[in-house]
Protein backbone atom coordinates (compact mmCIF):
# COMPACT_ATOMS: atom_id res chain seq x y z
CA UNK A 1 0.00 0.00 0.00
CA UNK A 2 1.47 3.24 -0.86
CA UNK A 3 0.92 5.84 1.79
CA UNK A 4 0.22 9.75 1.70
CA UNK A 5 2.63 11.76 3.71
CA UNK A 6 0.61 13.81 6.15
CA UNK A 7 0.86 17.33 6.24
CA UNK A 8 3.11 18.18 9.16
CA UNK A 9 3.37 21.28 11.06
CA UNK A 10 5.84 22.15 13.95
CA UNK A 11 6.03 25.30 16.07
CA UNK A 12 7.73 26.18 19.35
CA UNK A 13 6.64 29.76 20.30
CA UNK A 14 5.86 31.78 23.37
CA UNK A 15 2.43 32.68 22.43
CA UNK A 16 -0.12 30.56 23.25
CA UNK A 17 -2.52 29.06 20.49
CA UNK A 18 -6.01 28.57 19.50
CA UNK A 19 -7.16 24.77 19.62
CA UNK A 20 -10.10 25.80 17.36
CA UNK A 21 -7.77 27.14 14.49
CA UNK A 22 -5.61 24.52 14.81
CA UNK A 23 -8.32 21.45 14.36
CA UNK A 24 -9.19 23.10 11.65
CA UNK A 25 -6.11 23.05 9.79
CA UNK A 26 -6.59 19.61 10.56
CA UNK A 27 -9.54 19.18 8.75
CA UNK A 28 -8.66 17.87 5.24
CA UNK A 29 -11.20 16.14 2.63
CA UNK A 30 -11.52 12.79 3.83
CA UNK A 31 -10.28 13.48 7.21
CA UNK A 32 -12.91 12.07 9.66
CA UNK A 33 -11.35 12.03 13.03
CA UNK A 34 -9.26 14.65 15.22
CA UNK A 35 -7.79 13.70 18.24
CA UNK A 36 -6.11 16.56 20.22
CA UNK A 37 -4.32 16.43 23.47
CA UNK A 38 -3.32 19.39 25.28
CA UNK A 39 -1.45 19.56 28.43
CA UNK A 40 -2.34 22.21 31.01
CA UNK A 41 0.12 24.32 33.34
CA UNK A 42 -1.06 22.36 37.03
CA UNK A 43 -0.86 24.58 39.88
CA UNK A 44 0.09 22.70 42.18
CA UNK A 45 3.36 20.11 42.14
CA UNK A 46 1.78 16.84 43.60
CA UNK A 47 4.89 15.13 44.97
CA UNK A 48 5.91 17.48 46.88
CA UNK A 49 2.82 19.31 48.00
CA UNK A 50 3.75 22.69 46.71
CA UNK A 51 1.95 25.57 44.74
CA UNK A 52 3.35 26.87 41.36
CA UNK A 53 3.37 30.05 41.08
CA UNK A 54 4.95 30.28 37.44
CA UNK A 55 7.37 28.01 35.64
CA UNK A 56 9.66 28.62 32.75
CA UNK A 57 10.47 26.17 29.98
CA UNK A 58 13.54 26.09 27.88
CA UNK A 59 14.36 24.56 24.39
CA UNK A 60 17.25 23.17 22.31
CA UNK A 61 16.46 25.46 19.45
CA UNK A 62 17.56 23.09 15.80
CA UNK A 63 17.15 19.87 17.89
CA UNK A 64 13.87 20.31 19.54
CA UNK A 65 12.11 20.71 16.47
CA UNK A 66 14.28 17.67 14.92
CA UNK A 67 13.29 15.46 17.54
CA UNK A 68 9.63 16.61 17.41
CA UNK A 69 10.06 15.84 13.47
CA UNK A 70 11.57 11.97 14.18
CA UNK A 71 8.46 10.84 16.19
CA UNK A 72 5.92 12.42 13.66
CA UNK A 73 8.26 10.59 10.98
CA UNK A 74 8.09 7.52 13.46
CA UNK A 75 4.17 7.97 13.60
CA UNK A 76 2.91 7.88 10.43
CA UNK A 77 5.01 4.77 9.46
CA UNK A 78 3.04 3.00 11.88
CA UNK A 79 -0.27 4.31 11.02
CA UNK A 80 -2.16 6.14 8.46
CA UNK A 81 -2.63 9.93 9.22
CA UNK A 82 -3.77 13.02 6.81
CA UNK A 83 -2.03 15.53 9.36
CA UNK A 84 0.15 15.80 12.46
CA UNK A 85 0.88 19.37 14.15
CA UNK A 86 2.39 19.93 17.31
CA UNK A 87 2.70 23.29 19.37
CA UNK A 88 5.26 23.48 22.07
CA UNK A 89 4.97 26.84 24.29
CA UNK A 90 8.51 27.74 25.86
CA UNK A 91 9.05 30.86 28.33
CA UNK A 92 7.38 31.86 31.45
CA UNK A 93 4.14 30.36 31.85
CA UNK A 94 1.17 30.45 34.46
CA UNK A 95 -1.09 27.87 36.32
CA UNK A 96 -3.77 26.77 33.65
CA UNK A 97 -1.99 27.76 30.89
CA UNK A 98 -1.51 26.18 27.51
CA UNK A 99 1.93 24.03 27.09
CA UNK A 100 1.37 21.83 24.29
CA UNK A 101 -0.85 21.05 21.63
CA UNK A 102 -0.80 17.31 19.73
CA UNK A 103 -3.24 17.17 16.91
CA UNK A 104 -3.46 14.22 14.62
CA UNK A 105 -6.42 13.86 11.62
CA UNK A 106 -7.00 10.22 10.16
CA UNK A 107 -9.90 8.79 8.13
CA UNK A 108 -9.92 6.48 10.97
CA UNK A 109 -10.05 7.64 14.74
CA UNK A 110 -8.33 4.38 16.26
CA UNK A 111 -5.29 6.28 13.80
CA UNK A 112 -5.76 9.16 15.33
CA UNK A 113 -6.13 8.14 19.00
CA UNK A 114 -2.57 5.86 18.91
CA UNK A 115 -0.60 8.44 16.60
CA UNK A 116 -1.16 11.08 19.10
CA UNK A 117 -0.70 9.25 22.11
CA UNK A 118 2.41 7.82 20.77
CA UNK A 119 3.63 11.26 19.61
CA UNK A 120 3.03 12.51 23.24
CA UNK A 121 4.89 9.67 25.12
CA UNK A 122 7.92 10.30 22.89
CA UNK A 123 7.45 13.86 22.66
CA UNK A 124 7.55 13.36 27.08
CA UNK A 125 11.19 11.41 26.76
CA UNK A 126 13.03 12.58 23.28
CA UNK A 127 12.23 16.29 22.64
CA UNK A 128 14.47 18.85 24.20
CA UNK A 129 12.49 20.86 26.54
CA UNK A 130 13.29 21.41 30.19
CA UNK A 131 10.76 22.74 32.85
CA UNK A 132 12.03 24.88 36.15
CA UNK A 133 9.01 25.88 38.39
CA UNK A 134 9.09 29.08 40.18
CA UNK A 135 7.38 29.47 43.89
CA UNK A 136 8.60 32.50 46.19
CA UNK A 137 11.79 33.16 44.13
CA UNK A 138 12.43 29.42 44.94
CA UNK A 139 13.81 27.48 41.61
CA UNK A 140 13.11 24.08 41.15
CA UNK A 141 13.69 22.24 38.22
CA UNK A 142 11.40 19.32 37.32
CA UNK A 143 12.98 16.01 37.18
CA UNK A 144 12.07 13.43 34.72
CA UNK A 145 9.67 11.27 35.69
CA UNK A 146 9.95 7.25 34.90
CA UNK A 147 6.60 6.64 34.21
CA UNK A 148 6.99 8.41 31.10
CA UNK A 149 9.75 5.92 30.10
CA UNK A 150 6.89 2.83 31.33
CA UNK A 151 4.81 4.65 29.17
CA UNK A 152 7.13 4.19 25.74
CA UNK A 153 6.48 0.18 26.53
CA UNK A 154 3.33 -0.07 25.19
CA UNK A 155 4.71 0.51 21.74
CA UNK A 156 7.20 -2.06 21.29
CA UNK A 157 6.49 -3.92 18.58
CA UNK B 1 33.38 23.12 19.32
CA UNK B 2 30.78 24.55 20.73
CA UNK B 3 29.80 22.98 23.84
CA UNK B 4 26.36 23.64 25.13
CA UNK B 5 24.40 23.26 28.93
CA UNK B 6 20.38 23.47 29.75
CA UNK B 7 18.27 23.07 32.93
CA UNK B 8 20.23 23.00 36.09
CA UNK B 9 23.91 21.72 34.38
CA UNK B 10 23.64 25.37 32.33
CA UNK B 11 22.81 26.81 35.84
CA UNK B 12 25.70 25.30 37.66
CA UNK B 13 28.11 25.96 35.19
CA UNK B 14 27.45 29.41 35.04
CA UNK B 15 26.95 29.83 31.20
CA UNK B 16 24.90 28.26 28.45
CA UNK B 17 27.72 27.90 25.98
CA UNK B 18 31.44 27.88 26.00
CA UNK B 19 34.08 28.21 23.30
CA UNK B 20 36.93 25.46 23.54
CA UNK B 21 39.68 24.40 21.39
CA UNK B 22 40.41 20.51 21.96
CA UNK B 23 43.90 18.89 22.10
CA UNK B 24 44.12 17.07 19.46
CA UNK B 25 44.01 13.76 21.80
CA UNK B 26 40.27 14.13 22.56
CA UNK B 27 37.81 11.88 20.22
CA UNK B 28 35.28 11.27 21.85
CA UNK B 29 32.89 12.60 24.35
CA UNK B 30 34.38 10.30 26.88
CA UNK B 31 37.50 12.04 26.51
CA UNK B 32 35.98 15.53 26.63
CA UNK B 33 34.14 14.52 29.46
CA UNK B 34 37.82 13.46 31.17
CA UNK B 35 39.17 16.69 29.80
CA UNK B 36 36.38 19.17 31.07
CA UNK B 37 37.08 17.45 34.61
CA UNK B 38 40.50 18.51 34.44
CA UNK B 39 40.60 21.78 33.65
CA UNK B 40 37.77 22.78 36.41
CA UNK B 41 36.31 21.40 39.67
CA UNK B 42 32.64 22.18 38.84
CA UNK B 43 32.36 19.81 36.14
CA UNK B 44 32.67 17.20 38.31
CA UNK B 45 29.12 17.71 40.12
CA UNK B 46 27.84 17.48 36.71
CA UNK B 47 29.73 14.17 35.40
CA UNK B 48 30.09 12.19 38.65
CA UNK B 49 26.95 10.54 37.68
CA UNK B 50 27.38 10.52 34.28
CA UNK B 51 24.36 7.83 33.56
CA UNK B 52 22.53 10.45 34.16
CA UNK B 53 23.18 13.23 31.43
CA UNK B 54 22.02 13.46 28.02
CA UNK B 55 24.41 13.88 25.55
CA UNK B 56 23.93 15.32 22.12
CA UNK B 57 26.62 15.86 19.05
CA UNK B 58 25.33 18.01 16.42
CA UNK B 59 21.93 17.86 17.81
CA UNK B 60 21.51 14.13 17.59
CA UNK B 61 21.55 12.28 20.51
CA UNK B 62 24.63 10.69 21.13
CA UNK B 63 26.96 8.39 23.35
CA UNK B 64 30.05 8.46 25.50
CA UNK B 65 32.05 6.81 22.62
CA UNK B 66 30.74 9.03 20.18
CA UNK B 67 33.22 10.54 17.75
CA UNK B 68 33.89 14.11 17.76
CA UNK B 69 36.03 16.72 16.62
CA UNK B 70 36.97 21.00 16.87
CA UNK B 71 33.86 21.73 14.49
CA UNK B 72 30.81 19.40 16.49
CA UNK B 73 28.37 21.06 18.42
CA UNK B 74 28.18 19.05 21.97
CA UNK B 75 25.56 19.54 24.56
CA UNK B 76 25.23 17.82 27.35
CA UNK B 77 21.54 18.52 29.38
CA UNK B 78 19.29 16.57 32.20
CA UNK B 79 16.39 13.86 31.18
CA UNK B 80 13.79 15.96 29.45
CA UNK B 81 10.43 17.30 31.06
CA UNK B 82 8.32 19.03 28.50
CA UNK B 83 4.85 18.53 27.07
CA UNK C 1 -9.44 5.23 47.31
CA UNK C 2 -12.19 7.76 47.26
CA UNK C 3 -12.87 9.06 43.24
CA UNK C 4 -13.98 12.29 42.97
CA UNK C 5 -16.71 12.87 40.17
CA UNK C 6 -15.70 14.69 37.24
CA UNK C 7 -17.39 17.39 35.97
CA UNK C 8 -19.74 16.17 33.33
CA UNK C 9 -21.54 18.31 30.11
CA UNK C 10 -23.68 16.61 27.51
CA UNK C 11 -25.17 18.32 24.96
CA UNK C 12 -27.01 17.48 21.81
CA UNK C 13 -27.71 20.84 19.31
CA UNK C 14 -28.07 21.96 15.72
CA UNK C 15 -25.35 24.66 16.38
CA UNK C 16 -21.65 24.31 15.92
CA UNK C 17 -19.52 24.29 19.03
CA UNK C 18 -16.05 25.67 19.75
CA UNK C 19 -13.19 23.40 20.80
CA UNK C 20 -11.08 26.25 22.34
CA UNK C 21 -14.33 27.12 24.28
CA UNK C 22 -14.89 23.51 25.29
CA UNK C 23 -11.81 22.93 26.49
CA UNK C 24 -10.98 25.72 28.60
CA UNK C 25 -14.21 24.57 30.02
CA UNK C 26 -12.06 21.78 30.65
CA UNK C 27 -9.06 23.19 32.85
CA UNK C 28 -9.69 22.99 36.25
CA UNK C 29 -7.08 23.35 39.18
CA UNK C 30 -4.72 20.28 39.19
CA UNK C 31 -5.87 18.80 35.79
CA UNK C 32 -2.74 18.94 33.35
CA UNK C 33 -4.22 16.80 30.57
CA UNK C 34 -6.98 17.20 28.37
CA UNK C 35 -7.68 14.90 25.21
CA UNK C 36 -10.00 16.13 22.31
CA UNK C 37 -11.40 13.87 19.86
CA UNK C 38 -13.34 15.99 17.19
CA UNK C 39 -15.25 14.01 14.19
CA UNK C 40 -16.13 16.10 10.87
CA UNK C 41 -18.53 15.04 8.11
CA UNK C 42 -16.54 13.11 5.10
CA UNK C 43 -16.47 14.60 2.09
CA UNK C 44 -16.92 11.03 0.23
CA UNK C 45 -18.34 8.16 0.98
CA UNK C 46 -15.50 5.58 0.27
CA UNK C 47 -17.15 2.13 0.56
CA UNK C 48 -19.81 3.85 -2.54
CA UNK C 49 -16.97 5.97 -3.94
CA UNK C 50 -20.13 8.62 -3.72
CA UNK C 51 -19.55 12.05 -3.33
CA UNK C 52 -21.85 13.41 -0.20
CA UNK C 53 -23.73 16.98 -0.37
CA UNK C 54 -25.09 17.12 3.10
CA UNK C 55 -25.72 14.81 5.43
CA UNK C 56 -28.95 15.05 8.41
CA UNK C 57 -28.74 13.55 11.81
CA UNK C 58 -31.33 12.57 13.85
CA UNK C 59 -31.55 11.15 17.18
CA UNK C 60 -33.94 10.26 19.98
CA UNK C 61 -34.23 12.40 22.62
CA UNK C 62 -33.95 11.61 26.01
CA UNK C 63 -32.55 8.21 25.12
CA UNK C 64 -29.47 9.64 23.27
CA UNK C 65 -28.56 11.96 26.23
CA UNK C 66 -29.33 8.91 29.16
CA UNK C 67 -26.86 6.42 26.97
CA UNK C 68 -24.55 8.75 26.48
CA UNK C 69 -24.90 9.29 30.92
CA UNK C 70 -24.29 5.58 30.76
CA UNK C 71 -21.01 5.90 28.75
CA UNK C 72 -19.13 8.61 30.96
CA UNK C 73 -20.22 6.90 34.03
CA UNK C 74 -18.55 3.86 32.78
CA UNK C 75 -15.41 5.78 31.61
CA UNK C 76 -14.79 7.41 35.17
CA UNK C 77 -15.53 3.93 37.09
CA UNK C 78 -12.28 2.90 35.19
CA UNK C 79 -9.99 5.90 35.03
CA UNK C 80 -9.39 8.98 37.24
CA UNK C 81 -11.24 11.30 35.63
CA UNK C 82 -11.69 15.61 36.33
CA UNK C 83 -14.07 16.38 33.42
CA UNK C 84 -16.16 14.81 30.61
CA UNK C 85 -17.67 16.75 27.71
CA UNK C 86 -19.75 15.33 25.04
CA UNK C 87 -21.52 17.25 22.06
CA UNK C 88 -23.16 15.84 19.48
CA UNK C 89 -24.72 17.78 16.47
CA UNK C 90 -27.88 16.41 15.02
CA UNK C 91 -29.72 18.09 11.79
CA UNK C 92 -28.60 19.05 8.87
CA UNK C 93 -24.90 19.39 8.37
CA UNK C 94 -22.05 19.59 5.55
CA UNK C 95 -18.68 18.15 4.58
CA UNK C 96 -15.80 19.63 6.79
CA UNK C 97 -18.36 20.30 9.37
CA UNK C 98 -17.99 19.09 12.87
CA UNK C 99 -20.45 16.56 14.26
CA UNK C 100 -18.97 15.25 17.37
CA UNK C 101 -17.08 16.60 20.49
CA UNK C 102 -15.76 14.40 23.33
CA UNK C 103 -12.83 15.94 25.53
CA UNK C 104 -11.84 14.16 28.99
CA UNK C 105 -9.84 15.86 31.23
CA UNK C 106 -7.36 14.20 34.21
CA UNK C 107 -4.17 14.76 35.79
CA UNK C 108 -2.30 11.84 33.94
CA UNK C 109 -2.44 11.59 30.40
CA UNK C 110 -3.53 8.54 29.73
CA UNK C 111 -6.27 8.10 31.78
CA UNK C 112 -7.50 10.73 29.33
CA UNK C 113 -6.73 9.11 26.39
CA UNK C 114 -8.48 5.75 27.20
CA UNK C 115 -11.46 7.33 28.79
CA UNK C 116 -12.06 9.51 25.38
CA UNK C 117 -11.13 6.41 23.43
CA UNK C 118 -13.35 4.13 25.44
CA UNK C 119 -16.38 7.39 25.39
CA UNK C 120 -15.96 7.63 21.71
CA UNK C 121 -16.13 3.49 21.11
CA UNK C 122 -19.28 3.44 22.70
CA UNK C 123 -20.86 6.21 21.71
CA UNK C 124 -20.58 4.82 18.10
CA UNK C 125 -22.48 1.27 18.99
CA UNK C 126 -24.73 2.51 21.60
CA UNK C 127 -25.89 6.00 21.16
CA UNK C 128 -29.36 6.36 19.03
CA UNK C 129 -27.92 8.83 16.17
CA UNK C 130 -28.97 7.72 13.13
CA UNK C 131 -26.92 9.48 9.79
CA UNK C 132 -28.58 10.33 6.22
CA UNK C 133 -26.64 11.16 3.25
CA UNK C 134 -27.96 13.09 0.96
CA UNK C 135 -26.40 13.16 -2.59
CA UNK C 136 -28.46 14.92 -5.72
CA UNK C 137 -31.86 14.13 -4.03
CA UNK C 138 -31.32 10.56 -3.36
CA UNK C 139 -31.16 9.62 0.40
CA UNK C 140 -28.63 6.99 1.97
CA UNK C 141 -29.43 5.89 5.57
CA UNK C 142 -25.76 5.33 6.30
CA UNK C 143 -25.35 1.69 7.92
CA UNK C 144 -23.83 0.44 10.78
CA UNK C 145 -20.04 -0.42 10.53
CA UNK C 146 -18.91 -3.63 11.92
CA UNK C 147 -15.82 -2.45 12.89
CA UNK C 148 -17.22 -0.33 15.41
CA UNK C 149 -18.14 -3.83 17.25
CA UNK C 150 -14.67 -4.68 17.08
CA UNK C 151 -13.22 -1.64 18.47
CA UNK C 152 -15.11 -2.69 21.92
CA UNK C 153 -13.22 -5.62 22.05
CA UNK C 154 -10.37 -3.98 23.70
CA UNK C 155 -12.13 -2.37 26.49
CA UNK C 156 -13.11 -6.01 27.85
CA UNK C 157 -12.27 -6.55 30.76
CA UNK D 1 -49.04 2.52 24.12
CA UNK D 2 -46.44 4.82 21.92
CA UNK D 3 -44.56 3.08 19.81
CA UNK D 4 -41.37 5.14 17.90
CA UNK D 5 -39.59 4.97 14.92
CA UNK D 6 -36.17 5.80 13.35
CA UNK D 7 -34.47 6.63 10.44
CA UNK D 8 -35.11 3.96 7.35
CA UNK D 9 -37.77 2.37 9.33
CA UNK D 10 -39.56 5.73 10.34
CA UNK D 11 -39.68 6.76 6.52
CA UNK D 12 -40.89 2.54 5.90
CA UNK D 13 -43.72 3.13 8.01
CA UNK D 14 -44.22 6.58 7.37
CA UNK D 15 -44.62 8.09 10.71
CA UNK D 16 -42.01 8.85 13.53
CA UNK D 17 -44.66 7.26 16.28
CA UNK D 18 -48.32 5.60 17.14
CA UNK D 19 -50.45 5.34 19.87
CA UNK D 20 -52.05 1.70 20.06
CA UNK D 21 -54.15 0.45 22.22
CA UNK D 22 -53.01 -3.18 23.24
CA UNK D 23 -55.10 -5.88 23.62
CA UNK D 24 -54.59 -7.56 27.24
CA UNK D 25 -53.05 -10.55 25.83
CA UNK D 26 -49.47 -8.56 24.58
CA UNK D 27 -47.37 -8.50 27.36
CA UNK D 28 -44.02 -8.84 25.88
CA UNK D 29 -42.06 -6.95 22.90
CA UNK D 30 -42.26 -10.44 20.49
CA UNK D 31 -45.79 -10.36 20.66
CA UNK D 32 -46.09 -6.29 19.96
CA UNK D 33 -44.14 -7.24 16.97
CA UNK D 34 -46.33 -10.31 15.77
CA UNK D 35 -49.62 -7.98 16.12
CA UNK D 36 -48.08 -5.42 14.69
CA UNK D 37 -47.21 -7.86 11.80
CA UNK D 38 -51.09 -8.74 11.67
CA UNK D 39 -52.65 -5.27 11.58
CA UNK D 40 -50.41 -4.35 8.50
CA UNK D 41 -48.32 -6.05 5.68
CA UNK D 42 -46.23 -2.93 6.00
CA UNK D 43 -44.40 -4.00 9.39
CA UNK D 44 -43.08 -7.47 7.72
CA UNK D 45 -40.36 -6.11 5.77
CA UNK D 46 -39.14 -4.09 9.17
CA UNK D 47 -39.41 -7.49 11.03
CA UNK D 48 -38.38 -9.98 9.06
CA UNK D 49 -35.25 -9.99 9.97
CA UNK D 50 -35.52 -9.08 13.76
CA UNK D 51 -32.21 -9.58 14.51
CA UNK D 52 -31.20 -6.32 12.61
CA UNK D 53 -33.54 -4.10 14.74
CA UNK D 54 -32.96 -2.54 17.59
CA UNK D 55 -35.62 -1.94 20.60
CA UNK D 56 -36.24 0.09 23.60
CA UNK D 57 -38.48 0.12 25.79
CA UNK D 58 -39.05 3.16 28.10
CA UNK D 59 -36.15 4.75 26.45
CA UNK D 60 -33.83 1.37 27.56
CA UNK D 61 -32.06 -1.08 25.34
CA UNK D 62 -34.63 -4.05 25.85
CA UNK D 63 -34.80 -7.53 24.24
CA UNK D 64 -37.63 -9.27 22.40
CA UNK D 65 -38.61 -10.98 25.56
CA UNK D 66 -38.53 -7.84 27.95
CA UNK D 67 -42.32 -7.28 29.30
CA UNK D 68 -44.55 -4.34 28.24
CA UNK D 69 -47.42 -2.71 29.54
CA UNK D 70 -49.81 -0.14 27.52
CA UNK D 71 -48.13 2.51 29.74
CA UNK D 72 -44.98 2.31 27.76
CA UNK D 73 -43.14 3.76 25.32
CA UNK D 74 -41.55 1.10 23.11
CA UNK D 75 -39.10 2.57 19.75
CA UNK D 76 -38.10 0.36 17.04
CA UNK D 77 -34.90 1.61 15.26
CA UNK D 78 -32.04 0.33 13.22
CA UNK D 79 -28.02 0.08 14.68
CA UNK D 80 -26.80 3.35 15.26
CA UNK D 81 -24.93 5.53 13.48
CA UNK D 82 -24.02 8.53 14.97
CA UNK D 83 -20.62 9.75 16.23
Amino acid sequence: MSKNYPMIKIKIQNEDFDISEETKNLHQNNTGAIVNFVGVVRGLDEKNNQIINSMTLEHYPGMTESEIEKIIFDSYKRWELTGVTVIHRVGELKPSDQIVFVGVSSKHRQNAFDGCNFIMDWLKTKAPFWKVEENNNKKNWVSFNDSDNQALKKWKK
Amino acid sequence: MVVKYFSWIKEHIGKSEEQLDLPSNITNVNQLINYLNEIDEKYNIIFEKKELIKIAVNKIYSSFDTKISNSDEIAFFPPVTGG
